[in-house]
């Protein structure tokens, strides 16, 4: 079984309104060092062993889990055990 | 969780753990009795949650009684999911108030998201297609982050529940007091449109017939909310915390139209949903109602989490699930609608002619009660009432006459109280106009849909201020009833009903329980006079934190039925150089 | 003229789009579940607003994803009619139908009221029915109508006049005011506002019923050029 | 600079329905190897060096950034080029 982590992530240029609205929280709490936010959307997969697997999930994402216009995403892929 | 399984009935009865389950031990002992024995560890969960206030009333039943449910044409009084009243044509309104009080203080946004799924499941499952959601707040002092917290996310899942499920919210009210710091107040009401010919009770009748478990599968949230709900909120909710509710409301979107696909098969028999108590309510109250009993295998239910035992599953307060009952030979035509909208429904268990609630798990008995115990013969207390004390303070004190210099100044301060406030903030994020039949959106006294295919409309409106309620409860009440009618009547309709919401301290407090009583006897009076009866309702008690009671908040939702459009009345003026008339004394 | 309004699971403005149509302007129209239909003889889809699949992912993204897009791609092909309004729309672009994507309102709160709008195409066969930048009004319901489009298709929406709706008073942040926009080939429109809520006086406004009217008026036309 | 990324994910136990409706999705779409999901949400924070970066990010996460009602989070620091 291998558990496989995506981060999605707003492409450069994209504006994040939630982002923004963020950080002035943090400002306001008094968290005044953060200088920027970016905010995305993580999905774990977990997924049946396979040789093809960074394939299969690069698939995934282009079909459904990103939306290139304006997401990009990366992924990682981790041995777990079968629960 | 514990593994309940190795929990024996003697040590439920020696380290008397019915008392963290919300049993008395004269409760307890009343258990015993009932069963001839020591009630095993689920059975006595099962107990303590239907003999909760939420489940049973027991507290509020000898005052729910004075009020007035009869009339021509209430169809439907309380007792069932909501209520009915007629409309003509051989068409009804169907609709109910409901609290989610202690959840939204836990967890704003889910807290408020699942008081509306619950109300929805209320009006669908009698076989009405909801047509309008309205809700009642309540916050403290909007000066402070908690309650700002409090305030924008219960906003944002009753917003995020109703609009996904396509009902519109059409009004309300928000209004802001110390009295609610830690405790808001969440009220939701649904109202439903249906043909008499469709209504649906919630009943098992006839023995053999199947039960049928429908919607999401069951996993450990909520457990203990009905009894949670019934105590006072402390800084021990914080423990509770995993038990939260998660709302599906796209789930329920589906719900909406497969349960709704199903009331006009004759093989339904009876659907309730599983709020309160979930599993163990629907089933017992079915039973109950039907002079039935029912027979369940919790093998077949589906389960979300592993490992689940019995105490959990009878407990959880998974939403978004019913209870059907189907008649013997016809489940797969109904197993068939719900798939067509990727819904899962199964069969876990059939009515019996002998009336008791037997549930079985892994080849074993795991609870055996007879199904009258846990409804019909739950305790009724009569609480001691005693006149609030405040109350002789104030009598005695002199009439205060402001002085108002400014009056300018003074209107402009009024305006900008976060309660009198416009609260377009609050309905912009509500869709008021799906289903379009919003004749008139928020905003205005009373909000009004129209019925398509006839000239009629209905008028609601939801009332309470709860400051006269405190200041004198019985005619506090009446205020909160006629402030109500008139709000239906300026838009044009007629007052066919109401339902109310009860939200007060602790009842063991006999100065909270003189506020329940005198209030709820201003009400009938003044339901009595208007003609309007009680129809639906629920009560939410416990209501404090920190020792101090809220405000008592017996919020009133009323609907009212326009003859015709041409009757339509809009509540803001309409052009210049029309005259301004002032009515009443 | 037959129209199918197709329904998706969480699509909740599918009966009101086939109430317009059918109850006040008496048109031929089916609910269709996205399930096992075939549209092979509808003349014009309809995509209704609402939360197909809970609008779980990104609002639009899991119908865009189902196996009924094949048939609206290729009825889009044949040059035929598409309207998505509101999650419709959404479900557009994330079938790349049309371009750009939506992001969260800039209030990030959901919003609903009547907006006015501009009329900026007023030559295309959803929009003949009304006046060169008339003004309309009609309600929005959203929380995800925030346009985002990059700069070089912006520019070559705005050469190619396929801005057909414009906000007056932008509420939601939406690059270049955009409430709606067409495909090149002119027959699939996609936009924010409700035409399907205002198509009756009593609830505030029929300004919508001149699109539903003009896209009949010019099926009627180029049907009877054909014959 | 540095650059923190964390992972906000529901506690177990708490539903995900947006991750059931995905997988749904996935498997309409041939991914039938994806045996679960969990949806959650990706926050990246640029923040000013300091020696007690940890410290504040887990006051940020538990003040604002998740709910711990219902969920759970954890972050890791890279150090970044300031840009
Ligand atoms: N929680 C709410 N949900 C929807 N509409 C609301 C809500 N609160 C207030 N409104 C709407 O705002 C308007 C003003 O509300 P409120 O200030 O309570 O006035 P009123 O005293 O006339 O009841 C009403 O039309 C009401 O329907």
């Amino acid at each position: 079984m291998k558990k496989v982590i995506i981060h999605i992530m707003p492409k450069q240029g994209v504006l994040d309104p939630q982002g923004k609205a963020i950080q002035t929280s943090l400002s306001a709490l008094g968290f005044s060092e953060v200088e920027d936010i970016q905010t995305g959307k993580l999905v774990e997969l977990f997924v049946e062993d396979a040789e093809n697997i960074d394939e299969r999930v690069g698939e995934m994402c282009d079909k459904l889990l990103a939306n290139p216009v304006m997401e990009d995403y990366h992924f990682a892929v981790e041995e777990v055990a079968y629960t | 969780m514990p593994l309940t399984y190795n929990i024996s009935p003697e040590k439920v009865e020696q380290e008397k753990l019915y008392l963290g389950m919300g049993l008395s031990d004269e409760e307890y002992a009343k258990v015993k009795h009932i069963l001839q024995r020591r009630p095993n560890f689920t059975e006595t969960g099962i107990f303590s949650v239907m003999w909760s206030e939420h489940c049973s009333y027991k507290t509020s039943k000898p005052l729910l009684k004075k009020f007035p449910s009869h009339g021509p044409h209430v169809l439907q009084g309380p007792g069932e999911g909501a209520g009915v009243v007629d409309i003509g044509d051989g068409q009804a309104v169907v609709f109910k108030v409901e609290s989610h009080n202690h959840p939204s203080a836990v967890e704003p946004y889910q807290g408020a998201a699942t008081g509306v799924g619950g109300i929805i499941r209320d009006v669908f499952s009698m076989g009405a297609r909801p047509v309008a959601l309205m809700n009642s707040l309540r916050f403290g002092n909007l000066a402070t982050g908690r309650t700002k917290y409090l305030f924008q996310e219960v906003v944002h899942g009753i917003a995020g529940y109703g609009n996904c499920v396509g009902v519109p919210t059409v009004g309300g009210e928000v209004q802001f007091d110390d009295s609610y710091e830690e405790n808001p107040l969440v009220n939701a009401m649904c109202v439903g449109l249906i043909n008499h010919d469709d209504i649906q009770k919630g009943v098992a009748s006839g023995a053999g017939n199947t039960v049928i478990y429908a919607g999401a599968p069951t996993g450990r949230d909520g457990i203990h909310g009905a009894t949670f709900a019934s105590d006072d909120l402390s800084d021990e909710s914080d423990a509770d915390r995993p038990s939260v509710q998660v709302g599906d409301p796209f789930m329920e979107k589906l719900l909406i139209e497969a349960c709704l696909e199903v009331s006009h098969s004759d093989a339904l028999v009876g659907m309730q949903d599983m709020g309160a108590a979930g599993l163990t309510s629907s089933a017992s109250e079915m039973a109950s109602k039907a002079g039935t009993g029912i027979t369940m295998n919790l093998d077949f239910v589906p389960q979300r989490e592993q490992d689940m035992n019995a105490y959990e599953l009878m407990l959880s307060e998974s939403q978004e699930r019913m209870l059907l009952v189907v008649k013997q030979g016809r489940e797969q035509e109904i197993i068939n609608v719900f798939e067509k909208y990727g819904l899962q429904a199964v069969t876990v268990g059939e009515v019996t002619k002998e009336k008791s609630f037997l549930l079985k798990q892994h080849g074993e008995i795991v609870a055996n009660i007879p199904v009258d115990a846990l409804a019909e013969e739950a305790p009724v207390y009569q609480m001691p009432a005693k006149e609030a004390a405040y109350v002789k303070a104030f009598q005695q004190m002199e009439h205060a006459v402001p002085h108002v210099g400014d009056h300018t100044a003074m209107l402009k301060q009024l305006l900008q109280q976060p309660t009198i406030a416009s609260k377009e903030s609050v309905y912009d994020q509500y869709d008021s106009m799906v289903q379009t039949n919003t004749v008139v959106t928020p905003g205005s006294d009373s909000a009004v849909i129209r019925i398509k295919g006839t000239d009629k409309a209905l008028a609601i409106t939801t009332d309470c201020n709860s400051r006269y309620i405190y200041l004198d409860p019985k005619i506090g009440g009446r205020i909160a009833v006629a402030e109500a009618a008139r709000n239906i009547v300026s838009s044009g309709a007629r007052p066919l009903g109401l339902t109310d919401g009860l939200n007060f301290g602790n009842p063991t407090n006999p100065e909270v329980f003189w506020q329940m009583k005198q209030s709820v006897e201003g009400m009938s009076e003044a339901a009595c006079i208007l003609k309007t009866p009680v129809v639906s309702g629920n009560v939410s008690l416990y209501n404090q934190s920190n020792g101090r009671s809220i405000f008592p908040t017996p919020v009133v939702g009323m609907v009212g039925l326009i003859e015709s459009l041409d009757h339509l009345t809009p509540s803001f003026f309409q052009e210049p150089g029309d005259l301004i008339y002032l009515i009443g004394e | 003229m037959k129209f199918a309004v197709i329904v998706f699971p969480g699509s909740n403005c599918d009966r009101d789009m086939y109430y317009a149509l059918h109850d006040v302007l008496g048109m031929e129209a089916d609910l269709v579940w996205y399930e096992h239909s075939n549209l092979e003889n509808y003349d014009a889809i309809l995509l209704p607003g609402g939360f197909s699949y809970g609008d779980y992912l990104r609002s639009g993204a899991i119908a865009s994803a189902s196996g009924v897009m094949q048939q609206i791609k290729a009825h889009a092909e044949a040059g035929k009619p598409v309207l998505g309004v509101c999650n419709g729309f959404q479900i557009l672009l994330e079938a790349g139908l049309l371009p750009g994507a939506m992001l969260p309102n800039k209030t990030l709160s959901f919003m609903c009221h009547y907006e006015a709008l501009a009329v900026a195409n007023h030559e295309t066969s959803f929009t003949t029915g009304f006046d060169k930048g008339e003004i309309i009004h009609l309600p929005i319901a959203h929380g995800d109508g925030n346009y985002f489009v990059d700069d070089a298709t912006l520019s070559e929406l705005k050469k190619s006049n396929r801005i057909v709706f414009t906000y007056t008073n932008n509420p939601n942040g939406s690059a270049a005011d955009i409430a709606g926009i067409i495909n090149s080939q002119g027959n699939v429109l996609g936009m924010m506002p409700h035409p399907e809520r205002a198509v009756e006086k009593l609830l505030g406004s029929d300004d919508g019923i001149r699109l539903f009217q003009s896209m009949i008026e010019n099926w009627r036309v180029a049907y009877a050029a054909n014959l």
